[in-house]
């Protein structure tokens, strides 16, 4: 594709613009006026290519970056734009489906608040100067922050970090699997074990979005579709605020926030007592168990004791079963515990495997590195921080007070495709490629096959000029840094093609396009064991605060707000409010009632962070000690379609060093509530959550669904 | 010469019969000269308002459909209820001029040319609007079938098209009718008239003289229009009907919507009646003509129709009430509850209340409150087509879709533009041509003193050789 | 002009015919959608695949508001459960104890539709695919298909978007298979018309039937759970008319009397007699 | 007096039924002529197509002269070469639209033909600096309306048993005119979907309007 540069550009561009142009004189006026006789110009290749015919769509593979999970796409090119994206069949992360979030790559790409040009102190600068600049300033204690990342992308930025000293790479990621990983690790010794929930009859979720944002929703969903073909599995979630996940429950049972870990601990305690289960290898979760008896669950989480059965019973009796956890360290802990004392273990959760070349090994952020980061900044053990793939000055929750931290840091790079509340802050900007014009490699943190790595190829070449691809950049500076062995290279294509030639051992040409056909290839791997649960500490502190508390939940589509700047994740209807453009507060009719507060109340939300001012909305998918403010919107400098709502990240402090809760969103922040006075209708695509007797969605029970077979 | 008390509230006789046939003319031809101030503000605010519709209808066209504040439960709104009441006020000049007519009820003489005028003009009203509401405007020719090589022809399945047809035959045979009833008239104004009148009625009075065979081809030509024009009125406003009947919408889909269209039709067009009786009794000084026997006679009639009104508005309710179609029974439930119940209170007071009022002699005799009352059943008869529409469709069947919606400003602009040029036609015509029909004045004169003097004189001169009135009046001059 | 007169005769005769017999008479194709309730998790990934490939306009928040948004796919979410007779204890729980009712709505190609009838210039008619076809440069705006939908899932361009919604370079995007539709004009969603004449036009290339599966709408392509199913009823032995058959559900009834009544498969407002073409599974809850 | 009047001439209905008719008449006429746009003159060229079994639409059209970055000739070179249409237009055959050919197959043949010709110097020196002409769009129809290349070329070229790929000039000719007889492109047929209309009925192609509008 690098062949004929500069003709496929030169090309694109033009015929992009034309064609486009002219579709959009649509049916407007009659033929006879939209008739373009001699006006429209038409540009023809300068040599053919022979895979690409114009009017002919051709299907390239590449990977999605939209969120963690890498999934595997297909981008239908035409014309040289690329039009639609697809999931790739081919992978076993997402087997050919995309979430919204990776159908909406395209407007990632093709946004029209994009960062064209350098830029040094915000003024418009060429790449010399803004390297040379660089060059300069970041050369001792220089940090990287990033979200997630694998890949060679990391490889060289591992080099870099090498090359200018003793700095250190902060992955920051707020939506996380941390207290999972933490967890299995701790437990059963591997950080991320194989879950299948297809095997599973039923499925005990503690506040882990599966299907909504959790590692890789995705595979999960995939996997949840043959959850529910017959024979059907149950699945069931303890959650503060009904996520994805939770719409979707047989039976959602409400938690005060925070206390999920008691709820299992309930879980496993009527396990013991009712259903004669043990756990003789884990004395100290057995005795955990023990202690959290049902009438304690009830005053501590608010849970009903015929609930609590409900759930015990329905593990007790189905088998295989699996509990997944992500609401609190200890939740995780004690959702290990069960999987062990239920017997999944070797079932529905079997070990992972990782990928044997461990510098391309994907890192799954966390909120730790962003705390630990902002701590160095104050410290002053950060001269330089380069940026990419994280918007630390959005994402960072109060507490940590990021902003004086990006301050004391002396030398600050961005490298970004859009303008955000951290390019603002920023020296340096470099105008970074998006997704879908960009080389790069990335190792699946979880669901693809065994060591699999996904190549990401440009589907379109760049649409502005002086964006550079994150690994040209990495390479430059790679170069500039002294690292050696990179000089070999004039740029990241050249680099990545080599390195995957080693890798799949093979130089030749036929080989290399295969992999870019398939979009991925296998490295070798080596499977994890498990070892027989070491026996943690099971520890559950209560929280003693009776009062509201502050629940920040990620939904699926602006995610952790990296997406607010597609007018179609905008647009798209939040799954359980479907409220659309603006931000809300989730709180159920009692406790609304309580305060005299009804639908489309302004209310101001104070915590001892700060407050933010939104509209509630009531339903019964809120704990009443809870308030939910999704994260996401909010942003201030974020592009045309990013400035609607509040971010309730501004608010919550983060309780960090607290190992039972270490991560925002598990976070339950004490809140005040009080009426504003304003009352204004939230915009949603729908003003009844009733279906007024309808035959809209019938539900039956599943004793039918089983007389059936669901019809199968 | 003919004493005061005829004009008074206890007149009984439909027309003076001692009416000098001169001053009839005198009296028409000085209605349609010399406008006076209050006939220049009329005119300079129905142009004030049409000109509004038009800044709307640009803006409109300029921004989209979207400046209605239509949506997507609400397609259609205002405008479509606006023209079905237009429709509707078409229906009284057909009553008056061809039913009346052909049953021979000679009261309606004087009186029916303006209501011709009116069914015309308002005809012209309601055509605006289907073609406004066009979401593309500039195709509206589409829906007429008309040769392309396309080989694309209009869906004459749809009620929209019967529309079409119906209104433009309506329109074209009304215009024919009101014309047609003129000539003679017009040959008067020729006769009294000069400058460009003079040339104008010229041409249009087709060198009228009144010889017997011009009188019997005219007599026949009027008549067979007459006939004609009775079931194409009927059918027009079935047909309109039709746009909702035709559909499936819970509130629409009802089976007695023609005759209940047709009913409200004549109902809202008697109303209008008495409002322009009023006005132009009062401005043109028309008391000898417009009397108050025949304002009463309309407003009898305006009771009945609106009883047969009222009767099929419940038996519509009832036969949804009793039915088990229950999306259609919660839209009935909605308007008499929901936000729109204002608006369906409102009609069912002004439609089905208010007409009792004319039980009262007082009232039929009284031309002021008479007048505000014709306004108020015409409100009524409006806000019955309004919530014909809108209630509908703001339920529906599907619960997403609903919805409360109240129209935007181009909606209202366009339906107070719509009376503004209604009354620029109306107020055009009665200055040019005449709003009372002299010839069939005079006939009416003629044949009343027929029937009452002839038999009397025989008598008198057959018992006592004292000359009759008969004698009398020739004496004072006549013919 | 004669062959012009004859295609008008035949046409109207066929018309007529094809009228009498409730919808197009000689059906091509008939492509139907089984829709699993069960498998849906509301995840709106089909409406943002829709939107990507048919060219959707995004409204901003006021339009929005004013319900004057175009999405031709939209996930409804429903609270309560009609159909469900609940155990005593979660009668009357104040929590939402059994999640929430996603319900994915989109056109659904009603056999005896009832936009079609109506439309004064047949910009909406059967095609012989058995799809409810909507021609965007002949529809004139009178808006009366869309008031006559029971599913009111015809959206109007109330407006001009596209300088809003597609900003440059974003009109790069635009799928050129699709016109985009300009103010004035009524749309909807097609089943996605323009992959069923591409993968048409490639059969007939080959000269062979196009086979099941070759044709995928993009909300059936994209959607995680595979929830959605997309075929040719008249093939027997398409996945979707096998699910039809499964479920007994026949096409042209307003009731359906099953062997089988516990099977899942339903139609929307089957009652109207409008015969829609998409088959939802009924979702299924533990109680 | 009566007398006169007796002999007045009757309304003369005959000549106004006869003007009414005459009337309705130019009203249906000017419609057809506003519909598919008829230019009175023809382009003067007239369509050579000879396609067995294929009965197509006679009207020309009378297209502006669309000036193009170089002066090419299919006159010349389809014509008088007897240049085959699709080794240039290659894409006709296996896309929706015909394309124009890359600027490679024209350097082709002019690195060695006619190298002297300002023309040919023009295109070289484009190709020299890597950018491709910008030529000017001739056949054009509205973006709502979706032709395939490919669908026709076959059903009336390849599918057809009597035809054989040099008789691909006929088959163009039915859309484009005879283009052998021309210079510089020109727009020679209506293309009006009035005369889409006609070759489909004439050639029972599809009726279905979702065929060409989506």
């Amino acid at each position: 594709m690098s062949k004929t540069k500069i003709n496929r550009r030169n090309f694109l561009k033009v015929l992009g613009l034309g064609g486009a142009g002219a579709a959009l004189a649509g049916c407007d006026m009659p033929s006879y006026v939209t008739l373009e006789e001699g006006e429209e110009k038409i540009y023809s290749y300068l040599a053919p290519e022979e895979y690409v015919i114009p009017g002919v769509g051709v299907w390239y593979a590449s990977t999605c970056l939209q969120c963690p999970a890498a999934c595997g796409t297909h981008g239908r090119v035409r014309e040289g734009r690329v039009l639609k994206l697809e999931g790739n069949p081919n992978t076993a992360v997402n087997a050919g489906k995309l979430c919204q979030m990776g159908q909406a790559a395209l407007q990632a790409h093709f946004n029209p608040d994009r960062i064209t040009e350098p830029l040094i102190n915000g003024q418009p600068a060429s790449w010399d100067d803004a390297l040379a600049l660089i060059n300069e300033k970041a050369t001792k204690n220089v940090a990287w922050m990033t979200g997630a990342i694998s890949g060679h992308q990391r490889v060289l930025l591992d080099a870099h970090l090498a090359a200018t000293g003793k700095g250190r790479h902060y992955a920051v990621e707020t939506i996380n699997a941390r207290a999972w990983t933490d967890a299995g690790k701790a437990v059963l010794s591997d950080a991320m074990p194989t879950l299948h929930l297809d095997k599973a009859e039923a499925v005990l979720s503690l506040g882990a979005d599966m299907l909504g944002t959790w590692i890789s929703p995705v595979t999960f969903m995939g996997q949840y579709g043959q959850f529910r073909a017959a024979p059907r599995g149950v699945l069931m979630a303890v959650e503060p605020a009904m996520s994805l996940t939770g719409a979707n429950a047989d039976q959602w049972v409400a938690a005060k926030p925070g206390t999920e870990a008691a709820v299992a601990l309930g879980v496993g305690h009527l396990l013991m007592t009712k259903h004669g289960l043990s756990l003789n290898s884990m004395p100290n979760a057995t005795s955990a168990f023990q202690s959290m008896t049902p009438a304690r669950v009830q005053d501590i989480a608010g849970v009903s004791e015929a609930a609590l059965n409900k759930i015990a019973d329905t593990l007790a009796s189905r088998k295989p079963s699996l509990v997944v956890a992500n609401a609190s360290h200890a939740a995780a802990r004690v959702a290990m515990a069960l999987n062990i004392m239920l017997g999944n273990v070797g079932k529905t959760l079997t070990p992972g495997a990782s990928i044997v070349a461990d510098p391309l090994a994907p890192i799954m952020g966390s909120t730790k590195d962003l705390a630990e980061f902002a701590q160095n900044a104050d410290a002053g053990k950060i001269d330089a921080v380069f940026i990419t793939g994280a918007n630390p000055a959005f994402i960072a929750p109060q507490g940590l007070n990021m902003a004086a931290a990006l301050k004391a840091v002396g030398f600050k790079v961005a490298l970004a495709t859009c303008h955000d509340e951290t390019t603002k802050v920023c020296d340096v900007v470099l105008p970074l490629s998006s997704a879908l014009e960009d080389w790069g490699t990335h190792v699946p943190a979880y669901g693809g096959k065994p060591g699999v790595v996904h190549l990401q190829q440009p589907l379109m070449e760049p649409l502005h000029a002086e964006t550079r691809g994150l690994g040209d950049i990495l390479l430059t500076l790679g170069k500039s840094a002294g690292v050696d062995g990179l000089e070999a290279f004039e740029d990241y294509y050249g680099y990545l093609r080599t390195a995957v030639s080693a890798m799949i051992g093979s130089e030749q040409e036929g080989d290399w396009q295969r992999v870019l056909q398939a979009g991925q290839f296998e490295a070798p791997a080596q499977d994890h064991a498990f070892s027989t649960g070491s026996d943690v500490a099971l520890g559950f502190s209560e929280n003693a605060d009776a009062g509201l508390h502050l629940v920040t939940v990620a939904r699926q589509g602006l995610y952790d707000g990296r997406h607010a700047n597609s007018s179609w994740l905008q647009e798209a209807p939040d799954q359980i409010t479907k409220a659309v453009w603006d931000s809300w507060a989730e709180m159920h009719p009692k406790t609304a009632a309580d305060f005299g507060l009804k639908d489309g109340d302004y209310v101001s939300l104070t915590t001892q962070g700060g407050a933010i001012t939104t509209r509630i909305f009531t339903y019964k998918g809120v704990h009443p000690k809870a308030v939910c403010v999704p994260m996401g919107r909010g942003h201030t400098d974020y592009g045309r379609w990013a400035s609607n709502g509040v971010n309730p990240l501004t608010i919550v402090d983060a309780h960090l060093g607290d190992w039972q809760s270490s991560e925002v969103l598990a976070t339950a922040t004490p809140v005040k509530i009080s009426a504003v006075g304003e009352n204004r209708h939230l915009v949603r695509l729908m003003d009844t959550d009733q279906q007024h007797g309808r035959k809209l969605v019938a539900t039956i029970s599943a004793q039918q669904f089983g007389r059936t077979q669901g019809g199968a | 010469m003919s004493d005061q008390k005829h004009l008074t509230q206890e007149q009984t006789k439909d027309i003076d019969e001692n009416i000098a046939w001169a001053s009839i003319n005198a009296d028409v031809l000085r209605s349609m000269e010399n406008p006076r101030r209050g006939y220049w503000v009329a005119m300079a605010v129905s142009v004030c308002l049409f000109g509004i519709m038009i800044y709307a209808e640009v803006y409109q066209y300029m921004y989209g459909m979207g400046a209605a504040l239509l949506n997507t439960s609400h397609m259609w709104d205002l405008y479509i209820s606006t023209f079905v009441f237009w429709i509707g006020m078409s229906h009284s000049g057909t009553l008056l001029s061809a039913i009346l007519h052909l049953v021979h009820a000679d009261w309606r003489k004087p009186i029916y040319r303006f209501a011709e005028a009116m069914t015309t003009f308002s005809l012209m009203t309601a055509g605006i609007f289907p073609v406004i509401h066009l979401g593309r405007v500039w195709n509206f020719y589409w829906v007429m079938p008309y040769m392309t090589d396309r080989g694309l022809w209009p869906n004459f399945r749809s009620p929209l098209i019967w529309d079409a047809f119906a209104i433009t035959a309506y329109l074209t045979s009304s215009v024919l009718f009101l014309y047609i009833g003129m000539i003679p008239d017009l040959a008067i104004c020729r006769d009294n008239a000069k400058g460009w009148r003079k040339t104008l009625y010229s041409w249009l009075s087709l060198g009228w003289r009144g010889d017997d065979r011009q009188w019997r081809n005219f007599r026949f030509t009027y008549l067979m229009i007459a006939c004609f024009l009775i079931p194409l009125a009927v059918s027009v406003h079935s047909i309109v009907s039709m746009d909702f009947a035709m559909s499936i919408m819970p509130g629409w889909h009802v089976t007695t919507f023609p005759p209940y269209f047709v009913a409200g039709a004549l109902y809202s067009g008697c109303a209008a009646i008495i409002t322009l009786f009023i006005l132009l009794r009062y401005f043109f000084k028309f008391e000898h003509y417009m009397t108050f026997p025949i304002l009463d006679k309309v407003c009898k009639l305006t009771f009945v129709i609106a009883m047969v009104w009222t009767y099929l508005n419940l038996v519509e309710f009832a036969s949804v009430w009793y039915g088990h179609d229950i999306p259609s029974k919660e839209v009935l439930i909605a308007k008499a509850t929901g936000p729109y119940s204002p608006f369906f209170w409102g009609m069912m007071t002004f439609g089905s209340v208010l007409p009792f009022s004319l039980l009262f002699k007082w009232v039929r005799r009284n031309m002021y409150v008479l007048f505000f009352a014709s306004i108020f059943l015409n409100v009524g008869m409006w806000l019955e087509r309004w919530m014909i529409v809108t209630p509908t469709l703001s339920l529906g069947y599907h619960p997403q879709a609903f919805n409360v919606m109240w129209p935007g400003w181009t909606e209202w602009a366009m339906v107070g533009g719509s009376f503004g040029w209604f009354g620029m036609l109306f107020l055009i015509f009665v200055k040019v041509f005449p709003c009372v029909s002299m010839y069939e004045v005079k006939e009416m004169v003629f044949h009343r003193k027929r029937t009452i003097y002839d038999d009397v004189d025989e008598m008198m001169t057959l018992h006592s050789g004292v000359p009759g009135p008969k004698a009398q009046t020739q004496n004072s001059g006549g013919a | 002009m004669s062959s012009l007169l004859g295609n008008i005769f035949k046409g109207w005769s066929d018309y007529s015919k094809g009228n009498e017999e409730g919808g197009h008479h000689n059906y091509e194709h008939m492509y139907a959608m089984v829709i699993d309730l069960d498998k849906c998790t509301g995840c709106n990934a089909c409406s943002t695949a829709c939107y990507a490939e048919n060219n959707l306009a995004t409204v901003g928040e006021e339009y929005f508001g004013a319900r004057q948004a175009m999405h031709w796919m939209r996930i409804e979410r429903y609270f309560d459960e009609p159909n469900l007779e609940k155990a005593g204890s979660e009668a009357d729980a104040d929590t939402q104890s059994h999640g929430a009712s996603f319900l994915p709505m989109m056109c659904q190609h009603c056999n005896a539709a009832p936009c079609e009838p109506v439309c004064p210039v047949a910009a909406t008619y059967h095609t012989p695919d058995g799809l409810n076809a909507q021609i965007y440069n002949r529809c004139i705006g009178s808006r009366y298909c869309a008031n006559n939908c029971p599913f009111r899932v015809r959206y109007f361009n109330f407006y001009d978007h596209q300088e809003t919604a597609w900003p440059a370079p974003m009109e790069q995007q635009l799928n050129p298979d699709i016109s985009v539709r300009s103010k004035g004009v009524m749309e909807k969603c097609t089943f996605c018309i323009q992959r069923t004449r591409a993968a048409s036009n490639t059969a007939k290339n080959e000269g062979r039937a196009i086979r099941d599966g070759e044709i995928q709408t993009a909300c059936q392509q994209t959607c995680p759970t595979s929830a959605i199913l997309f075929g040719d009823l008249l093939d027997e032995t398409s996945a979707v008319h096998q699910a039809w058959k499964r479920h007994q559900v026949q096409l042209g009834r307003y009731t359906q009397n099953k062997e089988n009544p516990e099977l899942r498969g339903y139609r929307i407002f089957e009652e109207l007699n409008v015969d829609t073409k998409v088959l939802y599974l009924e979702r299924v809850r533990e109680v | 007096m009566s007398i006169e009047r007796n002999k007045r001439k009757p309304f003369p209905w005959v000549k106004t039924a006869v003007a009414a008719v005459v009337v309705g008449a130019l009203i249906v006429l000017g419609a057809q002529v506003f519909e598919r746009q008829l230019h009175p003159e023809s382009a003067g060229i007239a369509p050579a197509a000879r396609v067995p079994g294929a009965e197509f639409p006679t009207d020309t059209f009378k297209g502006k002269d669309v000036p193009q970055p170089i002066n090419y000739s299919h006159k010349l070179h389809a014509g008088d070469l007897g240049i085959n249409c699709l080794y240039c237009h290659t894409y006709a055959r296996r896309s929706k639209v015909a394309g124009i050919p890359p600027t490679a197959k024209c350097m082709g043949c002019h690195t060695v033909v006619g190298t002297d010709k300002p023309e040919i110097e023009k295109l070289t020196q484009m190709w020299q600096s890597n950018q491709s002409p910008a030529w000017n769009k001739v056949n054009d129809v509205p973006d709502f309306v979706h032709f395939s290349h490919e669908r026709h070329l076959q059903k009336f070229l390849f599918d057809n048993p009597e035809m054989d790929i040099k008789n691909a000039p006929d088959v163009c000719a039915m859309c484009h005119g005879d283009m052998n007889q021309v210079g510089v492109a020109k727009k020679m047929k209506p293309l009006t979907m009035g005369f889409c209309i006609r070759c489909h009925e004439n050639n029972q192609g599809p009726s279905d309007c979702t065929r060409c509008h989506k």
